[in-house]
């Protein structure tokens, strides 16, 4: 999987090529939560562009980027859904904690 | 319950192989000509069984995850079988939100997403000896 | 000789399992991050011996055809198995344009094109016990 | 896999749709043997352009395909070969008998 960060403000934009499961969870983790950091980004953007496919494994790890972002009383949005990465942040309840932007 | 096709595979317990089962079932389902959300639902599921086979069973030691799927009249069956540590509760670890693992970020989230997407989910499991679990999609064969 | 990953497949002995074997195997491989044409190399031994297995091990009678991969430092082993008919001379069947069943139109060519498109093939046959196929290829492997 | 049939004169022209293995060659062989028949065709062009993978079961279609056709004193052409379905040719020495229509 890769990954483009894009720092627009004090909002941080991922560009995400590749398919979010539990092995590539495991790098895009590090790399997010180090980009989060570095920049004290408040608010996060994720662009799922280029995701044809998550599993749980993604859902954990966007949980656990909400978590560091709400921290700092930031805020974290998706967008760019395919249906199946919907589906699965909607089973998920992902949707009560972050927003969608069109 | 007419058996019209069949396979297993097995492979080793790295996250490499996830992706790897991903196609290995999607290929096998496609013969049913399922739906675009069909396939889609297939592939999730099993990718839940597959990584909790890695990360829960296995615990990240080296193992052999097995795989075995049927198709019938019904539709398809996948089984996803380790020999790891197995599960104590299986109520339990199947409620929304559990995990034995929140620090690997894990969401707690796979056997709900398993049970939303298929027809039929089945966890067997002995501690010490392993889990097998069943998932099951009725789909009726449109191939000729 | 350092392995790094392995897979088991097995599946029933119809022809619409060609294809799911050639999708198996391309994923397996793929790990390697094989050039588009070694990987059709690859995807096409394998067709050839798949179908081998089908028509001429089994004959069309129902069997298990089973693959074995390696990937390790040297590249990638594929071995294609059956427990049908076997060989009875391996030099006269590697022939090019040999074949058994001239009447399904059979261009006696499969093993020529296995040999052109890896880098070793390895004929074991008993007859009556069955055939295995060993498929080697080197690839350096650029994955991380 | 899916054929096209095209009679333009003398000569059958079939678009191919899908891979050309053991499995689908049984079919391929038996619409394309009916409709040379049929058509009485001298001339036979297998277009390949949807056609991304062929094995040696192909081969053998192509060379049958070509003793019906020279027996009339016909000639077969393929065009729009993807690398992969080349090679097999190439290998196969089909292209001692049959041409390319470029
Ligand atoms: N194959 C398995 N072997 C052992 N334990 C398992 C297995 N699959 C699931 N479990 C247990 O069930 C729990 C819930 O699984 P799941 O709903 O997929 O959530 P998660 O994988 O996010 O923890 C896991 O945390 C684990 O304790
Ligand atoms: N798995 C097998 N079991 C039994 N016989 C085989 C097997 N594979 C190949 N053969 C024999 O070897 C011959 C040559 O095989 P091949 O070069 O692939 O050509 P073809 O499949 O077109 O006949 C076959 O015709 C068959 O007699």
């Amino acid at each position: 999987m890769k990954f483009i960060f894009d720092k627009q403000g004090d909002t941080l934009i991922v560009h995400m090529q590749g398919e979010l499961d539990h092995h590539s969870s495991v790098s895009f983790r590090n790399a997010l939560e180090g980009m989060i950091n570095k920049t004290n980004a408040k608010k996060l953007l994720l662009d799922f562009k280029g995701v044809p496919f998550m599993d749980s494994s993604g859902v954990g790890v966007i949980i656990g980027r909400y978590k560091s972002i709400s921290q700092r009383g930031g805020q974290v949005w998706v967008t760019n859904l395919s249906p199946q990465v919907k589906k699965v942040m909607e089973v998920s309840g992902l949707f009560n904690i972050i927003k969608v932007r069109k | 319950m007419n058996k019209k096709n069949e396979f297993k595979v097995e492979f080793l317990s790295i996250s490499q192989n996830e992706s790897f089962a991903r196609i290995v079932v999607s290929a096998f389902a496609a013969q049913l000509n399922p739906t675009l959300e069909q396939l889609a639902d297939i592939k999730t599921a099993v990718s839940e069984a597959v990584t909790n086979a890695i990360i829960h069973g296995y615990e990240n030691k080296l193992g052999y995850v097995k795989i075995h799927g049927i198709i019938d009249d019904k539709g398809i069956t996948i089984s996803v079988i380790d020999e790891g540590k197995g599960i104590e509760d299986i109520e339990k670890a199947k409620q929304p939100l559990y995990t034995s693992k929140p620090e690997l970020e894990r969401s707690g989230m796979g056997f709900t997403v398993m049970e939303t997407f298929m027809d039929e989910v089945i966890v067997e499991s002995h501690v010490n000896k392993g889990t097998r679990v069943t998932l099951k999609k009725y789909l009726a064969d449109t191939s000729d």
